[in-house]
């Protein structure tokens, strides 16, 4: 057990799967970076922000594979590549790019299973950055899991942390369909104590990182923090918490969702995405139609307005949902009475 | 020639056997009884039929919504497709993706692709499969001349150079794409992108076998010793609408006429082997008796096959949920 | 006033814009058809599905323009033309295939505006068929709408009938934001009155097909007509519902929305798309959020189930919501009694 | 050399605005005040500048992420650009777009683009407006040698074929995409690409105004003739790395070093207007002081003017909603 950065911890659990298995390749733009370069130094990048570092020197050229800026065809050719016998890890930088490949993963690998009545396996992860936060302005910015989450075929995967990063990696590595991973890029120098050892998480299983009896906070990726930093802040006025942190949008833990709703009876949901269509109304929806019966205040979603990401600070805090506006929500909720009981 | 005499009765069975698909699909589609989008390849069999002779299940092809050809010509079986064509639980898919979703990948068929520029870049991927688990396989992309316009298409002939790996890239060149000619939606010529992205060009006449064998020969060789992609450009001619219910007001009225009478490549053939004394007339006959035994019995079992089940509905979406 | 159907009305609103306003172009794959072919005939396919039919006869090549099938291209192009003085309407063909082109929709035409400050506008339609019930499969029968409802930047519409999508498009067209126009392809032979003239309905404005008092049903497009057959039955066992048309998904009319399950009490919500981060889960979260204290029961969604679309016609039937459904789930909300009033 | 006196000058002063533009962002953003991602053009401003010399306000351009030195050649004000860059609300997108994003549609500049390949596409539509309303104006895509593999740029030389727009398409190969190389990335060739997709193709050395001038003229001429579109390829380089707080590791240790000492297309400039006589050095030595003044004064402006305000957050989503 080490502290690790979140970067650290992909890294290691890429490195760790394409240790023990030969067939977990890596692609993507500048993964290693220096190809065709004037100075001959390999592995000039290992990936935009560092996270690939130092694979290409361990695994060579034929496992950590630059590419042509041309999303469409690498990350079909990882769809084709999974289908074939490899188990490609394919990065697609800024999950904005998807807009130009979505095709390859949407009616392609996401649909093979199904369309092909059962008779292929795509092993395949799609690992791509998402967030506001660094002034990288609306086309480098968005969050967009709740698209892949609303596509039948794809797993999607919003890691919280270190730890729960290098688990859900490498369960996502050895998982038999197409896994959307997302990293939110503000959080790569987020440390905390990560185990040497491989291991992993389950997908579908939420993780609560705390119980309370008031109110449920459900959280995606980076919001897990906020939404744990606003607990930390109500306990000190006699509200206490559940934090919910999915792990996964796709498959979701509704049933430890639905329990700790039954407990608490109030529920705020906190999602970094756009408002419309999003986790947030996702579960939201699944609460009202099977813990209606529970629910003692209306269900409050914390989530940025629906607008572009705008690339002045200024704009862009307000924009992001912080543990002010988390704490302000969940006192709402734990503060209302229906009118019956007022 | 220098072919085995086989390759030739295995090629021929092959392009008879997708011609009566596709004639007999013609018929059943009309009745109404066949369900969706049904793209013919009639007329385009020397193709599909002679680039698959090169290849054996281990290397794979991505084919394109007129896919059946291709699906016949690389093994998969009538009876299969014939049932999922007409939504059958007994269908190479379960009834569950039709004309446009055949695929068996058991047989290295990666699938026909209702999405046009669909399959190039997973054939850069199932070439990088080939390469990386050094099995001597190639991998090859159908498309058609309006697919070779995709940006998915072009990028692929780039990252298939870029990695060096053995994939061949067959544009179909039947002059439309749907009710639009090549000569408006195509600039610039194949040759030309070939080039472009690096690769060697190959060109052959798509209505001969012969043509297409020899030719696909070269472009699959150049890929298996690891030479790096190539671009095969067959010339050919569909001889239906672009799907099933197109009037085809766009083409010549005497166009279809003419490629029949003209550009048969199944007359073409036999003229070709019985005229060089490699096959007897009869010898294609009984080949020709045989398959219209089987698409007759595909149509029958299709028809009575059980539709799919309620539950099946819910299958298959995922390998694990 | 003439009967008219679903895919005249479309057409007669594109030829009335174009006559009026001469920056007014359609381009798309064989809108008009024929190009290059060997017959000579132009305009020989209107449309893959006639749609767009006799408009190249009537305003010619030049503004009729038939594009390669390369849809990043030409959806980008008529973005592009849009931002700089004509009205593309540009045609997807099917929803589908904006796999293909996303970036040019998501990351262009939605955000110019907004990362431009102010300074661009874009007045551009896309037009595409959605929806399954053709045995199409599942790479043409997808409804996608809730993945542009997710994005800033754009509207949406998806109108229920041909009156509606007469006045919808021409609105749409003088609209002088990208507007996603989404046309049921099983719709196109349905009929109605339709008014010759041109008139515009506004976006944002529900429109009530019926008024109840005991269930509010939203549907959308297609979904209406079967959410009215099922009001209809329920009608006669004495259960009276609101049926509302959103008629945009973007922007949505939240206050009528709200208004009606404020009245009934109780809300089902009709959507044909996937069943995750959908229109249905949106406007249930905006009614658990907003009209809370209302609700006597939990919130319905009737939706595909979270699969690709199945191509035999018995699974495809399965898929659909159909009127037994809606039926089913308005008579379980209907009957439905809170613990404390049980 | 017959250009105009008052092109001469105004083609100098806008290299240099770029490039003392550039070269204090690269000191600022060391100062860490500036947020988000910058790209700097540094080392390329002849090939902005040399194919803008020959666009009015009217022709439309569309740019890159490294978009500076095209929004200057195209006449956005400096003022403007850097309170942007610095997030202010004087900005020219209101500090809502940032580096990648500047753009000015009223002076044609259809946008820096944060999307690689975004831009070729908007440019088929741009030359379709020009086209349409008869204004007689050209379009221009700048992109990278890395974007010249992205589906999207490779589909409109296709279409802008096609369709026959006055579009021209400016290939700024400085042989890197990010830490990737060209000679890896790039199969083929642009030529053989250009001939492809069916247009003329124009090469030019991207370190001489001249040499870029007088190319790209003839290319922009061919367009907006009315001949459809053209591929100006132009051989560049850039001077800092991909962008700031790259270390560029991937590039030899002196390369950057040779190409400011002997490829300096300011120095190159001034070479040869003075020793032809056309400008003295003191014109130049003029414009450089003032340019100096400028970009100080931009700085001390953008530095000291007024953030956004709460509001601006919801403004401008749409035009109506
Ligand atoms: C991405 C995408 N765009 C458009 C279509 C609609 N479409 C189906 S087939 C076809 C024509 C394809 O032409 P070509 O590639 O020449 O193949 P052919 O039909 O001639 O065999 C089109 C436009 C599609 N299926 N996918
Ligand atoms: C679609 C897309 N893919 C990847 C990126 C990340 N990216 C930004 S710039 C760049 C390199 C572009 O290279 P080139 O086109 O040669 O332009 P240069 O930076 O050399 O000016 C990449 C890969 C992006 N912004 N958009
Ligand atoms: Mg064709
Ligand atoms: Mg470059």
């Amino acid at each position: 057990m080490t502290k690790k950065s979140f970067r650290q911890a992909i890294n290691e659990a890429l490195r760790q799967e394409m240790q023990r298995d030969p067939r977990v390749i890596l692609m993507g733009e500048d993964v290693a970076g220096g190809r065709g370069g004037t100075s001959g130094v390999k592995d000039a990048w290992g990936g935009v922000l560092g996270v690939t570092k130092g694979l290409l020197t361990e695994f060579g050229e034929d496992r950590v594979l630059d590419t042509p800026i041309s999303e469409a065809s690498y990350i079909g050719a990882a769809a084709g590549a999974a289908a074939t016998g490899l188990r490609p890890v394919a990065e697609l930088m800024f999950v904005d790019f998807v807009g130009c490949c979505l095709d390859q993963i949407m009616n392609q690998a996401a649909k093979f299973r199904y369309m092909f009545g059962g008779k292929a396996r795509t092993p395949l992860v799609i690992r791509a950055m998402y967030g506001a936060g660094f002034n990288a302005a609306a086309q480098h910015s968005q969050a967009l899991y709740p698209l892949f989450t609303h596509i039948p075929g794809l797993k999607v995967v919003v890691p919280s942390s270190p730890y729960e990063a290098k688990g859900l990696l490498i369960e996502a590595i050895r998982d038999d369909d197409p896994v959307i991973f997302l990293e939110n890029k503000v959080m790569y120098d987020d440390e905390e104590d990560v185990p040497d050892d491989p291991y992993t998480i389950p997908f579908g299983e939420a993780n609560l990182t705390r119980e309370g009896d008031d109110v449920t906070i459900v959280a995606f990726g980076r919001m897990v923090n906020f939404a744990n930093q606003a607990a930390d802040r109500l306990e000190k006025d006699g509200i206490s918490c559940t934090v919910i942190d999915p792990r996964t949008t796709s498959p979701l833990d509704a049933a430890t969702i639905l329990d700790c709703v039954n407990e608490t009876g109030r529920l705020v949901i906190v999602d970094e995405s756009s408002p419309r269509c999003n986790m947030a109304t996702d579960v939201a929806a699944l609460v009202a139609e099977e813990a209606f019966d529970a629910l003692k205040a209306p269900i409050r979603r914390v989530t940025p307005p629906h607008t572009p990401v705008p690339f002045a600070t200024v704009l862009e805090k307000l924009y992001v949902p912080d543990v002010e506006k988390i704490e302000a929500a969940v006192r709402s909720v734990a503060a209302y009475r229906v009118k019956e009981e007022a | 020639m220098q072919i085995a005499r086989d390759i030739l009765t295995r090629s021929y069975r092959s392009m008879r056997t997708i011609r009566d698909f596709e004639e007999r699909l013609h018929v059943e589609f009309a009745t109404g009884d066949i369900p969706g989008f049904v793209h013919l390849y009639c007329g385009e069999e020397a193709s599909g039929v002679g680039v698959c002779a090169h290849l054996t299940d281990t290397d794979t092809i991505a084919s394109t919504h007129r896919g059946h050809g291709h699906c016949i010509a690389k093994g998969v079986g009538v009876d299969g497709m014939m049932a999922e064509i007409y939504g059958r639980r007994s269908g190479v898919c379960r009834g569950k993706g039709g004309s446009m979703h055949i695929a068996d990948l058991s047989l290295g068929m990666l699938g026909a692709n209702g999405i046009v520029g669909g399959g190039p870049p997973l054939i850069c991927g199932a070439a990088l499969s080939h390469k990386t688990l050094k099995d001597g396989a190639v991998a090859v992309a159908f498309y058609g001349d309006g697919a070779s316009n995709e940006g998915s298409t072009l990028e692929s002939l780039n990252l298939a150079s870029v990695w060096k790996v053995p994939a061949v890239f067959v544009v179909e060149d039947n002059g439309y794409g749907e009710a639009t000619g090549a000569s408006y939606a195509v600039a610039g010529n194949q040759k030309d992108r070939a080039a472009g992205f690096g690769m060697p060009y190959f060109e052959c006449d798509g209505n001969d076998f012969f043509s297409v064998y020899e030719t696909a020969g070269e472009a699959i060789e150049h890929a298996r010793k690891g030479n790096g992609p190539a671009m095969l450009h067959v010339h050919l001619a569909r001889w239906y609408g672009h799907f099933e219910g197109d009037a085809m007001t766009y083409r010549a009225a005497d166009e279809v006429a003419k490629l029949r009478a003209e550009h048969d490549c199944l007359v073409n053939f036999r003229r070709k082997v019985v005229g060089a004394g490699l096959l007897e007339d009869s010898d294609l006959d009984t080949i020709d008796t045989a398959v219209k035994d089987e698409i007759e019995a595909a149509v029958v079992a299709a028809r009575k096959a059980p539709l799919p089940e309620d539950a099946d509905l819910m299958k298959d979406v995922y390998v694990s949920y």
